[in-house]
C-alpha cells in the first residue's frame, strides 16, 4: 500500500550526506528503528549516492544538541533530529548553518526558518485502523493498552486507537494503561497480564518496552496491534497488525526539495494517504474478508477526509 | 470503581502479579545481603542484573536449553562479582562508587552485546508454569502459589534457604562475624578476604539469575537496558529488609503488590494521573520503613575497609 | 592518579574498539578532539562540567558526613521544576533578579528533596541510600506529570503531539552565555562555590561540625554538637547543589525543561557522574573542579568518537563504568605512596591537606 | 583436635618460647629494635614499659598479626616460622588482646567456635561447643553463659569468654596485653587466681601491665621494654616497684601522694537522688545523692558497671535523668544540653577516651578545640580562626608535654598516653569550675599516670571540684580527699580519706574481699 511521492533522485557524482540524531536504539522495535530502516531503504536505492552517519541513544538532550552541531560543523548536507525533544537545540543551531537542511520530528514547528523541515506522523490515523479492527475482533468487548507516559507520538497512537475501537461499538471498553517508563520491559509485561486478568482480549501498546506485553499476549493466545516498527514477525501469531512509519517518503521529497533549493520551511505528515504510514496486516493471522473490507473502506475514508480520527 | 478494587479477580490478580514482580528482586535483595552482611555494599546489581540478563537470553536463544542460560548467567554474574570483589577487598575502592562503575558497564556491555549477537528484539521460549500436583489443584490458592515457573519457585525457596545458611552453617556464622568484627575473625584465622570474596561473587550469581528470571522466564525477551532501576531497588530492599531474608522478603512482597495495585487502579479506570499510581510503591516502601518502629542497625563494617596493619 | 587510571581503562576499552573493527588510535583522536581539540569542542566540555561539579561538591559535604547522597539525579529534577516554574510565571521581572531567584529556588528544591532523606535518616533511622533511591523514582514521575499537564508548553497543549515541555525562558532570564558557545555563567558560579565549600568545610565551624559528626558521633555529642541536626544539615547541603545543578541545567543550557520519561533524559545522569567527580577529586572540593572538567571531557568526547567511529553508544557507557572503576581502584595506589612519603619523612612532613584527606581513611 | 566427644582440645606440647632479634619499624617509628625474649613453660612472664615502647607489637608479631622487620621465633628450641593468627593459634599461641576481639552481636559459643572446624560440617555444633565451654568454665571457675551475647556482658567477663576462646584452641602460650587494666580489684584477684592455676598445668603465661604492684605480685621474672629496646630482664623476686620504675622510665620516679589538706569551699555541682537508665536496659542510677565541693577530689570507688558511667554522663548531660535533680554552681542545670552545662565551666575527661573524648581521624589541633570550636577566640562570626587554633595547639602540646610529630597528626596514630594528653591538655585548658574524671590514668605507664595524677592536684589547688571515678583502689587512696562508694546504682557511703581503710572500701564495693597483701608467696 505504498505510494511514493516523488521519484528517488538519481544518484548525483558527490555523494548526499545525512546524519540522524536519534532518541534511542536503532533496534528497538519501535521510534528509532522506523527511521534506521528508512534510511537503509534510501542506501539500497541510491547506493554511493548517499552517505549517512547515525547517533543513537541520544536521550539526554544537550548530548544530542552537541551532536547536530557538530554534524551541522563537518559539513552534512542533511541533519535530521529524530526526536520532539530536540526541538528547542534545534531553534538555537539551525540559524549558524544557513547551507544545512535541518529537520525534526515529530512535530508540525520549523519555527519560521527557511533551512527547517518539521515531520509528524498521524499515528492517530494508523490507530484509529487498528482501532477498527480491533473492535471489530474484540469479544469481550474489553481492550487493553499499555503505553508510556501520556504524551507525544504515543498519546497521538492511543486517542486514535480508541477513537477507532469505539467508532465500532461505543460500549467498547478501552482501558489504558502508562507505565511511567520506556523502559521498563517488566512493568509493561505485568500491564498486560492486568489488562488480560482485567477480560481484555485484545491488546496494543506504543514505544520500546511494549516487547513485553506482546510476549504476555501470546502467552494467552490473544491479539496485539502493533505501532511505529513492524512488530508483525516479533509474534507471528499474535500481532495482527503493525501500523508502520515509512519515513522514506518523507526523507525523499526533502531530498528532492533539496536538490530544488528549498532549504526547509515546510511541515510533512507521514499518513496512511502519502504511504508515510502503512497499516501492515500480517498474513499468519487469519481475518474476515468483511474485517479486511472495512479496513481498506477506514483507511479511504481517512484519505477522504470523511472520517477524521480526532476531530 | 474503588470498590472493584474488592473483587475476587482484582485481589487475585493483584497477589499472582506481586509474586512474579517479586521474583527478581528476591534473588537480587538476597545476593546482595550476603555481600552486605559480610560488609560490601554493592551498589552494581543493576549491571549484573542486566548483563546475566542478556547472556541467558542469548544462550537460551542459540541453545534451546533454559538451564543452561541461568548456568550462563550465573557464571556472568560470578564474573562480576569475582571483579567487584578484587576492587573493594584488595584494592580498597570505595564500594558505592566501584558499584556504580559496575553498573555503567554491566549495561553498557549487555546493550553492546545485544547489538552485535542479536541485533533486533526477539522472544525465547522461556521457563513454563509448572503446576505443583495436588497443590496446584486447591482452587484459587493453587492457582496463585503452585502455578508458577521454576525460577519464581527458587526465588521463593531461597528465602528460607538463606536464612539457614546464615544462622545455621559453619559458613554464615564466618559471614555475620567478618560483617560485624573483622578484626576479631581475622584474629581467629578466618579469612576476611575470602569470605567477601566468596559472598560478593554469591551476589554476582544470584543477579545474575534475577536477570535470567527476566529474560528466559517471565518475559522472555531482552531489550537493552530492561531492568529499568531495579537493580538499584533491589538493594534498597535489603536495607528493607533489615539485612534479614524474611525481612527482605516482606519488602520485595510490599513493593511488588503495590506495583500490582497500581496497575489494577490504572486498568480499573480510577480516576487519578498514572503518575501518580506509579509512585506508589516508592512512596508506601519510604512510608512503611518510617513508620516500622524495629529498625536493625546495619553490619557494622559494612563499607569498611579492613586491612591489618604492620 | 585519576589520570593514569583513566589511560589504563581507554587501554581496555582499545580492546573492545579493535573488537568491534574500530580503530582505537582514530577512535581516541576523536575523543580528545571531541574533547579540547578546539575552543568550542572545550567550551562543550565545561558545559558538561558544570552539574558534575556542583553535585560533585555537594558529594564532598555529603562524604565528609558521612552519608551517602545517591539521590543527586532527584534532586536535580526538583530543583528545576521550582526554578523553572518560576522563570515561567513571573516574566515581568529584571532578568539579573530572576536569576538569583531562580537559583534560590533550585537549591531551595534541592533542599527539599534531600533534607526529607536527611530527616527519615536523622529521626526515624531510615537509611539514606533506600530513601534516596526511592525518592529519585519518584521525582521521574512528579516530572512527567508536571511536562505533559501542568507545566507543559501552551503551544504543545494545542498541536497534535504533545510533547512533553515546558515553554522556553525569556532571554532575559537566561544565563549569560560566552557566545558562540553555549558555555555559560555557571561556571564561574560554580567554582566560586567550589572554593566557598572549601572553606564551609575546614574553615568555619559548621563545616568543622559536619565533618566531626561524620566522623564520630558519639565524640560530637561529647563535644557538644547536635548529631541529628548536623546529618540532616549535611544531606540538604549536598541536596542544594544537585537542585542548583539542576537549574543551570534548565537557565544555562536547554532553557526548558523536557522530559523524555527518564531521570537521564534530563539529568544526563549528572547526579550519578557527579558523584564519581567528587571521588575523581579526591573528595576534595577544589580537585573536584579539574576533576569534573577531565570527566565532563570524557564523556563529551565519547560522544563524539561514537560519531566519528560510528561505534554503538552501549560501548561509551561501559567505557564509562570502566573508567569509574579504575580510578576509585586509584586511590589505593594514591594512598599507598602517601603512606610510603609518610614513612620516608616522617609523619611530622605531613600538609594540612594531607591531614584532611587521611580523612578519608575513616570514611573508606 | 578431638571433635566428637565434648572434651577441651589438648593443650599443645610446649616447652619453651623464644624471641631473638626481633626488629619491626612503623612509619616514622622504630617500634621493637632487635628485641630478645623468652618464655618457659609454667611461668608468668610480665612485659613492662612506658606506652609505646613496643610491648603490644612485640606480642602482636608473636601471634602473627605484624609481620617482624628482622629476628626469629623459636618453639621448643626449633624455628617456627608465624605469619598469622592461624599459625599462632596452631603453635598453640593465644592472645588476649587490649581491645578485646569479640563479635558483640555473637553470642559467648558462636565467638569461641567461630573459626574452628565444626563436628556438625557445613552446620555449627554450637550445642557442643556450649558444653565445652561450660567445661573449660568450671575447670577455671570461670562461670560464663554460652548463649548470652557479648554486648550483654561486662568487660570482666568478656575478657574471661577472650580466655576460654584460647584455652578452647588448645593453646599453651597466653598473651595477656594489658588485662587488668580494664578490671575491678575483684576481677583482677579472680583473674590472677586463673593464672596461677594455669600456671600449675604448665601454661606459660605472658602478661602486660602498667601496675607494678600486679606485676611484682603475680609473675616469676620481668622484661623491660624502653623506646623497642629490651633493657633487661630478671628475677621478679629480686626487684621492688620503685627500681622496676626507674629502670623503665630511666628516671627518678616519686609516688606522688596528696598530702596538704584540701581548701574546702561551697558545693560546686551536686546530685540529688538522681536516677536513670543504662546501656544494658537496667536501671543504672537509683537515686544518688553526691555534692562536690570546691577545692576537694571526690573519689568513687565501684566494681565497673555499678553505674560509674552512668553517674558520669547524668552530671554531664550526655544522658537524660529519669529523676532527681542536677545542681551545677547551685543552677538547677537538669535536662540540660551537654554543651550547655559545658559552658557553665564542667569538664569531663570520659572513660573511652578514644570513642567518647577524641576524634580519631581529626589531627590534635582539630581535636583541641572539640569543646570550644564556636567559641571566641577559635571560632568568629561561624568562621574557625585557624591562627589562634593552631597557637592554641602549639602552646598545648608545649605545656602538656604531649609527644607528637606535628600538631597536623591525627589523633589515632597517638598513644594511648599521649591521647590522654591531648584530652587533659582540652579539659583542664578551659580553666574548668568542676571537673568529673572517668578512669583517667586507665592504660597509662607510670610516668603518665603520675603526669596526670599531678595535673589534677593542681587543679583541686586552684579551688576546682573534682570527681575522680577509679576502679584503681590506690589511685583513688592516693588523690581522693573523701571516697564515695557506689554499688548497684547508689552510693553505698561516703568516707573521709584518712580514716577509710581499704579493706572496708573493699567491702563496701560488696563481695569484693579485701586483696591480699602485695607479696609473692614464692619468695619466702
Ligand atoms: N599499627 C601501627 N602503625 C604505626 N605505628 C605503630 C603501629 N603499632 C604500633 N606503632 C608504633 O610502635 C610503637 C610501639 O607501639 P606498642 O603498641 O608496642 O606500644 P605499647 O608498648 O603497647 O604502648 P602501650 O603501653 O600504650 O600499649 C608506638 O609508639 C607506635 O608509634
Ligand atoms: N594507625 C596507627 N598509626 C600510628 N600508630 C598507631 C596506629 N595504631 C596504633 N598506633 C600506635 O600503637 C600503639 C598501641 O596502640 P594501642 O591501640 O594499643 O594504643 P595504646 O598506646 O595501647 O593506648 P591504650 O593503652 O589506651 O590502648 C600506640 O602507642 C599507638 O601510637
Ligand atoms: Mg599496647
Ligand atoms: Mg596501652
Amino acid at each position: 500500500a505504498q505510494t511514493p511521492a516523488t521519484e528517488p533522485p538519481a544518484a548525483a557524482t558527490e555523494p548526499l550526506r545525512v546524519a540522524v540524531v536519534s532518541p534511542s536504539s536503532i533496534n528497538d522495535l519501535a521510534f528509532t528503528q522506523s527511521i534506521s530502516d528508512a534510511l537503509l531503504v534510501l542506501k539500497a536505492e541510491m547506493g554511493e549516492g548517499l552517505e549517512y552517519a547515525f547517533t543513537e541513544n541520544m536521550f539526554v538532550v544537550d548530548d544530542a544538541a552537541a551532536a547536530i552541531r557538530d554534524y551541522a560543523t563537518k559539513g552534512y548536507d542533511i541533519v535530521i533530529a529524530h526526536g520532539s525533544q530536540y526541538g528547542s537545540s534545534l531553534q538555537e543551531i539551525a540559524p549558524d548553518f544557513p547551507e544545512t537542511v535541518f529537520a525534526w520530528g515529530t512535530t508540525v514547528d520549523t519555527f519560521g526558518m527557511p533551512n527547517v523541515h518539521a515531520y509528524e506522523a498521524a499515528s492517530d490515523q494508523g490507530g484509529y485502523v487498528n482501532g477498527v479492527m480491533a473492535g471489530m475482533l474484540t469479544k469481550s468487548k474489553i481492550i487493553g493498552v499499555v503505553g508510556p507516559i501520556e504524551t507525544g507520538d504515543a498519546k497521538l497512537y492511543v486517542d486514535g486507537f480508541v477513537a477507532g475501537a469505539k467508532s465500532v461499538d461505543p460500549s467498547i471498553d478501552v482501558r489504558v494503561t502508562y507505565i511511567g517508563s520506556f523502559s521498563d520491559v517488566a512493568l509493561a509485561a505485568e500491564a498486560a497480564t492486568t489488562h488480560i486478568a482485567a477480560g481484555a482480549d485484545i491488546l496494543t501498546g506504543s514505544a520500546q518496552m511494549v516487547v513485553g506485553a506482546i510476549g504476555k499476549a501470546e502467552e494467552a493466545g490473544l491479539y496485539w496491534f502493533g505501532t511505529q516498527s513492524n512488530q508483525n514477525a516479533f509474534a507471528t501469531k499474535t500481532v495482527v497488525a503493525s501500523q508502520v512509519y515509512h519515513w522514506e517518503g518523507i526523507l525523499r521529497e526533502i531530498i528532492a526539495l533539496r536538490a530544488a533549493g528549498t532549504m526547509g520551511g515546510k511541515t510533512f505528515s507521514a499518513s496512511l494517504q502519502n504511504g508515510g504510514q502503512v497499516i501492515t496486516l500480517n498474513p499468519e493471522v487469519e481475518l474476515s474478508d468483511e474485517i479486511k473490507a472495512k479496513v481498506e473502506e477506514v483507511i479511504a475514508g481517512i484519505n477522504g477526509g470523511s472520517i477524521v480520527p480526532l476531530p | 470503581m474503588i470498590s472493584d478494587l474488592l473483587s475476587a479477580t482484582v485481589i487475585i490478580g493483584i497477589i499472582s502479579s506481586g509474586i512474579r514482580l517479586a521474583t527478581p528482586y528476591l534473588f537480587a535483595s538476597i545476593g546482595e545481603m550476603f555481600g552486605q552482611r559480610s560488609g560490601v555494599l554493592n551498589l552494581g546489581v543493576e549491571g549484573q542484573m542486566l548483563l546475566g540478563s542478556f547472556v541467558a537470553f542469548y544462550v537460551t536463544l542459540n541453545t534451546k536449553n533454559l538451564w543452561l542460560g541461568v548456568l550462563a548467567a550465573m557464571a556472568v554474574g560470578a564474573l562480576m562479582g569475582l571483579a567487584m570483589a578484587f576492587v573493594t577487598v584488595n584494592l580498597h575502592a570505595t564500594q558505592g562508587i566501584s558499584g556504580i562503575g559496575f553498573y555503567l558497564f554491566g549495561m553498557g556491555m549487555s546493550n553492546l552485546l545485544f547489538q552485535k549477537l542479536v541485533g533486533t528484539v526477539e522472544g525465547v521460549k522461556g521457563f513454563q508454569k509448572i503446576s505443583i500436583p495436588l497443590l496446584g489443584e486447591i482452587p484459587v490458592i493453587g492457582d496463585i502459589f503452585f502455578n508458577q515457573n521454576a525460577l519464581v519457585y527458587l526465588a521463593f525457596l531461597l528465602v528460607p534457604v538463606a536464612w539457614f545458611v546464615l544462622n545455621k552453617t559453619t559458613l554464615g556464622l564466618k559471614i555475620r562475624a567478618v560483617g560485624e568484627n573483622p578484626e576479631a575473625a581475622d584474629s581467629l584465622g578466618v579469612s576476611v578476604a575470602r569470605i567477601r570474596y566468596l559472598t560478593v561473587i554469591m551476589g554476582g550469581v544470584f543477579s545474575g539469575i534475577a536477570g535470567a528470571s527476566l529474560s528466559i522466564a517471565l518475559l522472555n525477551v531482552f531489550q537493552q537496558n530492561m531492568t529499568a532501576g531495579q537493580g538499584f531497588i533491589a538493594v534498597a530492599l535489603v536495607y528493607f529488609g533489615g539485612w534479614k531474608p524474611f525481612g527482605i522478603l516482606g519488602g520485595a512482597l510490599l513493593f511488588s503488590l503495590v506495583n500490582a495495585l497500581q496497575l489494577w487502579i490504572q486498568v480499573l479506570g480510577i480516576p487519578i494521573p498514572a503518575e501518580l499510581a506509579v509512585m506508589m510503591p516508592y512512596i508506601l516502601t519510604i512510608l512503611v520503613l518510617t513508620l516500622s518502629v524495629s529498625k536493625s542497625r546495619g553490619p557494622s563494617a559494612l563499607t569498611k575497609v579492613f586491612e591489618r596493619e604492620g | 592518579m585519576p589520570i593514569f587510571a583513566t589511560l589504563a581503562a581507554l587501554l581496555v576499552g582499545a580492546i573492545f574498539l579493535l573488537l568491534l573493527g574500530a580503530n582505537p588510535l582514530k577512535a581516541y583522536g576523536a575523543l580528545a578532539q571531541g574533547a579540547f581539540g578546539d575552543f568550542n569542542a572545550f567550551a562543550e566540555t565545561l558545559v558538561k562540567a558544570i552539574p558534575l561539579l556542583l553535585v560533585g561538591l555537594g558529594t564532598c559535604i555529603a562524604y565528609r558526613g558521612s552519608v551517602t547522597n545517591i539521590g543527586g539525579e532527584g534532586q536535580m529534577i526538583i530543583g528545576a521544576i521550582l526554578s523553572t516554574w518560576f522563570g515561567l510565571t513571573f516574566t515581568e521581572l529584571p532578568g539579573w533578579l530572576a536569576i538569583i531567584i531562580a537559583m534560590l529556588l533550585g537549591i531551595l528544591g534541592g533542599m527539599i528533596w534531600g533534607g526529607i532523606p536527611g530527616i527519615l535518616k536523622a529521626y526515624f533511622n531510615v537509611n539514606e541510600i533506600l530513601s534516596t533511591v526511592m525518592m529519585n523514582a519518584i521525582a521521574v514521575q512528579i516530572m512527567n506529570f508536571l511536562m505533559r499537564g501542568p507545566m507543559i508548553d501552551p503551544v504543545q497543549k494545542e498541536a497534535a503531539s504533545q510533547i512533553p515541555q515546558t515553554a522556553r525562558l525569556l532571554e532575559a532570564y537566561r544565563l549569560p552565555r560566552l557566545s558562540p558557545t553555549r558555555l555559560h555563567l555557571g561556571l564561574l558560579i560554580a567554582i566560586l562555590l567550589a572554593v566557598a565549600v572549601y572553606f564551609l568545610l575546614w574553615r568555619t565551624t559548621l563545616g568543622y561540625r559536619i565533618r566531626a559528626v561524620g566522623q564520630s558521633q558519639p565524640a560530637s555529642k561529647y563535644g557538644g554538637i547536635d548529631v541529628k541536626k548536623h546529618i540532616v544539615v549535611a544531606l540538604l547541603l549536598s541536596g542544594a547543589f544537585a537542585g542548583l545543578a539542576g537549574m543551570m541545567q534548565v537557565y544555562g543550557v536547554n532553557y526548558r525543561m523536557i522530559t523524555d520519561g527518564s531521570a537521564t533524559g534530563f539529568t544526563g545522569n549528572a547526579g550519578f557522574n557527579g558523584i564519581v567527580a567528587a571521588l575523581f577529586g579526591q573528595l576534595h572540593p577544589l580537585i573536584t573542579i579539574p576533576a569534573s572538567v577531565l570527566f565532563g571531557g570524557l564523556l563529551v568526547g565519547a560522544n563524539a568518537m561514537q560519531r566519528v567511529v560510528q561505534v554503538p553508544s552501549a560501548l561509551i557507557t561501559a567505557l564509562n563504568g570502566l573508567v569509574v572503576v579504575f580510578v576509585v581502584s586509584s586511590e589505593f595506589f594514591r594512598k599507598r605512596s602517601q603512606k610510603r612519603r609518610m614513612s620516608q619523612s616522617g609523619l611530622d612532613r605531613l600538609k594540612p591537606e594531607d591531614a584532611e584527606f587521611q580523612q578519608e581513611a575513616g570514611e573508606a | 583436635m578431638q571433635k566428637n566427644s565434648p572434651v577441651i582440645s589438648e593443650k599443645v606440647a610446649f616447652e619453651t618460647l623464644e624471641m631473638r632479634g626481633i626488629t619491626k619499624r612503623f612509619p616514622g617509628v622504630l617500634a621493637n629494635d632487635n628485641v630478645d625474649f623468652d618464655l618457659r613453660a609454667g611461668e608468668v612472664h610480665a612485659l613492662l614499659g612506658e606506652n609505646g615502647a613496643g610491648k603490644s607489637t612485640l606480642m602482636k608479631i608473636l601471634y602473627g598479626m605484624y609481620h617482624p622487620d628482622s629476628g626469629e621465633i623459636l618453639i621448643n628450641d626449633t624455628v617456627v616460622k608465624i605469619n598469622s593468627p592461624t599459625s599462632a593459634i596452631q603453635q598453640g599461641i593465644g592472645m588476649i588482646h587490649q581491645h578485646f576481639m569479640l563479635v558483640p552481636t555473637l553470642t559467648v559459643a558462636e565467638n569461641v567456635a567461630l573459626g574452628l572446624p565444626s563436628s556438625r560440617k557445613p552446620l555449627t555444633d554450637l550445642d557442643r561447643v556450649s558444653e565445652r565451654v561450660i567445661a573449660l568454665a568450671d575447670k577455671y571457675h570461670l562461670s560464663i553463659d554460652p548463649s548470652a551475647f557479648i554486648w550483654q556482658l561486662s568487660v570482666g567477663q568478656q575478657q574471661r569468654v577472650e580466655i576460654i576462646k584460647a584455652l578452647y584452641r588448645g593453646a599453651a602460650i597466653l598473651l595477656l596485653d594489658e588485662p587488668t587494666a580494664v578490671l575491678t580489684p575483684q576481677e583482677v584477684d579472680e583473674l590472677f587466681a586463673i593464672m596461677r592455676q594455669m600456671q600449675s598445668d604448665g601454661y606459660g603465661l605472658v602478661f602486660i601491665s602498667h601496675k607494678l604492684h600486679e606485676v611484682i605480685s603475680i609473675s616469676e621474672r620481668v622484661t623491660v621494654l624502653r623506646d623497642g629496646r629490651n633493657v633487661g630482664t630478671r628475677l621478679t623476686c629480686d626487684v621492688t616497684q620503685n627500681t622496676l620504675a626507674n629502670w623503665m622510665v630511666g628516671r627518678e620516679i616519686e609516688f606522688i601522694k596528696s598530702t596538704e589538706k584540701p581548701q574546702v569551699g561551697e558545693v560546686r555541682f551536686e546530685l540529688e537522688d538522681v536516677g536513670c537508665g543504662s546501656d544494658r536496659g537496667v536501671e543504672g542510677l537509683r537515686g544518688v545523692n553526691l555534692a562536690v565541693h570546691s577545692g576537694e577530689i571526690v573519689g568513687l570507688a565501684g566494681v565497673s558497671g555499678n553505674g560509674q558511667l552512668e553517674l558520669a554522663e547524668a552530671m554531664t548531660g550526655i544522658r537524660p535523668i529519669t529523676k532527681g535533680k542536677i545542681l551545677l554552681e547551685g543552677q538547677d542545670v537538669t535536662g540540660r544540653k551537654p554543651s550547655e552545662i559545658t559552658e557553665k565551666g564542667l569538664s569531663y575527661i570520659p572513660e573511652e577516651r578514644m570513642k567518647d573524648g577524641m576524634i580519631r581521624n581529626f589531627n590534635i589541633s582539630e581535636n583541641l578545640v572539640l569543646r570550644e570550636h564556636h567559641k571566641m577566640p577559635f571560632s568568629k562570626h561561624g568562621f574557625l580562626q585557624m591562627a589562634y587554633i593552631n597557637e592554641n595547639a602549639d602552646r598545648l602540646i608545649e605545656q602538656y608535654r604531649v609527644k607528637t610529630p606535628s600538631k597536623k597528626t591525627l589523633a589515632k596514630s597517638l598513644s594511648g598516653g599521649n591521647i590522654q594528653k591531648v584530652l587533659l591538655a582540652r579539659e583542664l585548658s578551659r580553666e574548668p569550675r568542676a571537673i568529673v574524671a572517668a578512669q583517667p590514668t586507665r592504660g597509662l605507664d607510670i610516668g603518665a599516670s603520675e603526669y596526670v595524677h599531678e595535673q589534677l592536684l593542681m587543679e583541686r589547688k586552684k579551688g576546682t571540684a573534682i570527681l575522680l571515678i577509679s576502679e584503681d583502689l590506690d589511685e583513688i587512696l592516693a588523690l581522693a580527699d573523701r571516697i564515695a562508694v557506689i554499688y548497684e546504682g547508689k552510693i553505698m557511703d561516703i568516707l573521709p580519706r584518712e580514716t577509710a581503710a581499704k579493706e572496708d572500701i573493699g567491702l563496701l564495693m560488696a563481695g569484693v574481699h579485701p586483696g591480699e597483701t602485695i607479696r609473692n608467696e614464692k619468695c619466702e
